[in-house]
């Protein structure tokens, strides 16, 4: 009965009493078992790959009216596996004058900058990796590693395209670390927290519900840090080849193919916790198993949207991206950031804790922030309208007016 | 159990050698590196400070957070200028940039 | 030595063998690269100092930004400075002098301070360092001056910084 | 507080090893038949001309710039956003008053036109 309740942290405990019995002193039992959750939960992540990219591939397909894998094994469900042995036995081709090193450290890093993300996050209430109390920052701050990887890829190259690759993709994903940090403010503001753990357990109502504005915002600026359709200019293929990862041949330009998939799933999953409770419902308190469970269908409706977004939208302007954050995103971030900590100080002035009306408050806010954005959205493009649609000077009007 | 004595040497060398960088290097860019890592060194003591002898305090602590802006902020402002020396006289050796010399 | 002897050890030697390299690397970019691996050593002994909000601050502002920023530069600078030749200006022996002296300095006189060898204490009970930063950052009697100060000073350096690097020649 | 790190320490060395193993079994079973032709630097069909390192716009650095200087204010606001529940009023304005000078920073580099692309 325990075991199932809990099966994950009744296998540790056992173990850790295995070792303990074994005269293993306790801080070497600990470190022993810590070393064993990351290990799966390393493996899981890159497991979930696998099954994540037939997902992918089945959606996208069915959306375009194709039929997808369908040839190995039950619709298609194995086809990753031949995929993958092909692309084992793909030859490396290391470019001429390329940085060596650096060349082959980037993959690796552009990988592991999105595994480490999984160690914060918490797939029930007693299966945690790390509750560190900065975990809200230590996600951002291992998305730093993860530009880091990119932009090792596109020097080292020694490829105009992979540079220009690079450079468009820092600007981008630097850019739109902006208003992610300020869309995670929020939950750290109502969860009084930077513990992932901690800020799924404050959940009573879901962040997504307090503050649905925040969640969107991070939502579409993770978008854009992820880099695909409609952000991925970074890869733009009828621009720059395949962006940074133009030399990359057989498992290492894999590996970025990996990354992408996996960052994908990650940010969804991180949505999940941060924004819509994560493995919190009926029963997982009791039940941590019941949370796992919550999480990963949380988890996967989340992942079916960043699917959807990529499939539906075409690829945006280098110009257009960048008005989208600089002057779209970030504003409204800085805006709605300032109102709730103002409606909620006010709620503690005021001596009203009850959670209807601190959600009710909350809510009433970010509407009235969307429609402000709206209304100011509509005056800002009819006017844009009214710019486009006048005539302007074609190539010939500097001679019409040089006869006037 | 670490002794203080260990960090302030770490940081005393993590000093030294970003001084080194900044005195021997010709490149301005590189010069500026050279004073991060003394940035750097700063930063561990005053972490290490905090930590070790006053860690209920908080001065420690709010000094690094405040290095790190300065740090930010000579970053900005210094890559700036050598980026536009560099346009005007195509040059980003220290020694050459001589503008105030007559 | 215990584990975190150790792990500090290890992790100093990096970090200072990286910046022994950031500041003698012929390439820049490679300066640049091993001074993100110098950094990161930083961070993980603010680890070993319980202020992992130090640790990741310094990954997000060291590696993510500036970093980053300095790798632009060196972009952007590039031209005239191939990686052949020397990047050591001709004074470069009086300056190692000068580093290894003052180190033998600092040496000394840390070694001769009573409190030099203290073993760490414990955290005392209760406290929060996270929220008591956050809390003495706005109080007027503590540091809410500097705090407004930083972010005047960042918005001066950001817009000085545009300025600079945008004017026409 | 020092074992959560520990978790995050072994799963970084982990995480290095993941991607590293594989990368290096492939290498292993591919062929290895290089030749000049296959090494060349890829450009559209051409032997590639001139120097990787070709002269960059400004604007990129402006953008790094601008990300830096918020990345860093944004920083300072983690730890007032923990410590809310003890703040009195005054704190929190002078938080707020610290997002508004973030604001005006942003128009100000909107005003510069640094936000444009072009």
């Amino acid at each position: 009965m325990e075991f199932l309740r809990d099966p994950i942290s009744f296998i540790g405990n056992w173990l850790e009493g295995l070792l303990l019995g074994w005269k293993m002193a306790p801080s070497a039992a600990t470190a022993l078992i810590q070393l064993l959750g990351a290990f799966i939960v390393g493996t899981f992540s890159l497991a979930l790959v696998i099954f994540t990219i037939w997902v992918e591939r089945k959606l996208y397909a069915r959306i375009q009216d194709r039929l997808g894998p369908n040839r190995v094994g039950p619709w298609g469900i194995f086809q990753t596996f031949p995929d993958m042995i092909k692309i084992f036995t793909k030859e490396y081709i290391t470019p001429d004058g390329a940085d060596k090193v650096v060349y082959n450290l980037a993959p690796i890093l552009t990988v592991s900058a999105v595994i480490l993300l999984w160690a914060v996050i918490p797939f029930a209430r007693t299966v945690v990796g790390s509750d560190v109390n900065v975990g809200v920052l230590y996600i951002v701050a291992v998305g730093a590693i993860g530009t880091l990887g990119i932009i090792m890829a596109g020097w080292s190259s020694n490829n105009k395209y992979a540079l220009f690759g690079a450079f468009r993709t820092i600007s981008q994903m630097v850019s739109y670390e902006v208003p992610m940090v300020l869309a995670l403010l929020v939950p750290v503001l109502l969860g009084r927290t930077m513990g992932i753990n901690s800020l799924v357990e404050a959940q009573t109502v879901w962040f997504a519900v307090l503050s649905p504005l925040a969640a969107l915002l991070f939502f579409f600026s993770a978008q854009a840090e992820i880099g695909r359709a409609p952000f991925d200019l970074l890869e733009a293929e009828s621009e720059l080849v395949a962006g940074y990862q133009t030399e990359y041949s057989g498992l290492k330009f894999g590996m970025f193919y990996v990354g992408e998939f996996l960052h994908a799933f990650t940010v969804s999953a991180l949505t999940a916790s941060l924004f819509l409770g994560g493995w919190r419902g009926p029963g997982a308190e009791q039940w941590p198993i019941l949370g796992m469970a919550y999480f990963f269908v949380k988890t996967f409706i989340v992942y079916f949207f960043v699917i959807v977004l990529r499939i539906t939208m075409p690829r945006l302007r280098i110009d257009q991206m960048l008005n989208f954050n600089w002057k779209f995103l970030t504003p409204v971030a800085l805006v709605l950031l300032i109102a709730t900590a103002l409606v909620e100080k006010g709620l503690q002035l005021v001596g009203q804790d009850s959670m209807v009306l601190r959600t009710v408050v909350h809510l009433g806010m970010n509407l009235l922030i969307v429609w402000g954005t709206v209304e100011i959205l509509r005056r800002s493009a009819r006017k844009e309208r009214q710019r486009v649609s006048e005539p302007r000077p074609v190539a010939i009007a500097p001679q019409t007016q040089a006869s006037d | 159990m670490i002794p203080l004595s260990w960090y302030l040497l770490f940081a005393a060398a993590l000093f030294c050698i970003g001084l080194f960088g900044v005195l021997s290097r010709k490149n301005a860019v590189a010069i500026l590196m050279g004073i991060e890592l003394m940035l750097n060194a700063v930063n561990v003591n005053l972490i290490a400070f905090w930590r070790y002898l006053a860690p209920a305090g908080i001065a420690g602590q709010a000094f690094a957070i405040m290095v790190f802006a300065v740090a930010a902020a000579e970053v900005a402002v210094g890559l700036a200028l050598i980026i536009s020396v560099y346009r005007r006289r195509d040059t980003v050796a220290a020694d050459e940039i001589d503008m105030l010399k007559w | 030595m215990d584990p975190l002897q150790i792990i500090f050890f290890i992790f100093a030697v990096i970090t200072l063998v990286a910046a022994f390299l950031v500041v003698t690397a012929k390439s820049l970019v490679h300066s640049a690269l091993w001074l993100i691996l110098a950094l990161f050593g930083v961070a993980v002994l603010y680890v070993l100092l319980d202020a992992g909000f130090f640790a990741a601050a310094q990954v997000l502002i060291y590696i993510g930004a500036i970093a980053i920023l300095f790798i632009f530069a060196v972009m952007l600078t590039r031209k005239d400075l191939r990686d052949a030749g020397s990047q050591q200006n001709g004074t470069w022996p009086l300056a190692a002098v000068l580093a290894v002296v003052l180190f033998a300095g600092l040496f000394f006189i840390l070694s001769s301070w009573s409190s030099f060898g203290m073993p760490k204490p414990d955290m005392p009970a209760g406290a929060n360092a996270l929220s008591d930063l956050g809390l003495a950052l706005v109080s007027a009697n503590a540091y809410l001056l500097p705090f407004e100060l930083a972010s005047v000073l960042l918005v001066a350096a950001m817009i000085g910084a545009i300025y600079v690097s945008l004017i026409k020649k | 507080m020092l074992n959560d790190w520990l978790f995050i320490g072994l799963f970084f060395l982990i995480v290095a090893i993941f991607p590293g193993a594989p990368i290096l079994i492939a290498g292993l079973l591919a062929p290895k038949r290089t030749t000049p032709a296959k090494t060349q630097v890829y450009e559209c069909g051409m032997e590639t001309v001139g120097d990787t390192w070709v002269q960059f716009k400004v604007q990129y650095y402006v953008f790094a710039l601008t990300f830096l200087v918020f990345d860093v204010e944004l920083v300072f606001l983690f730890p007032w956003a923990v410590a809310f529940d003890k703040l009195p009023l005054v704190g929190v304005v002078s938080g707020i008053v610290f997002i508004l000078i973030l604001f005006v920073e942003l128009l100000a580099a909107w005003r510069k036109g640094v936000l444009e692309w072009v």
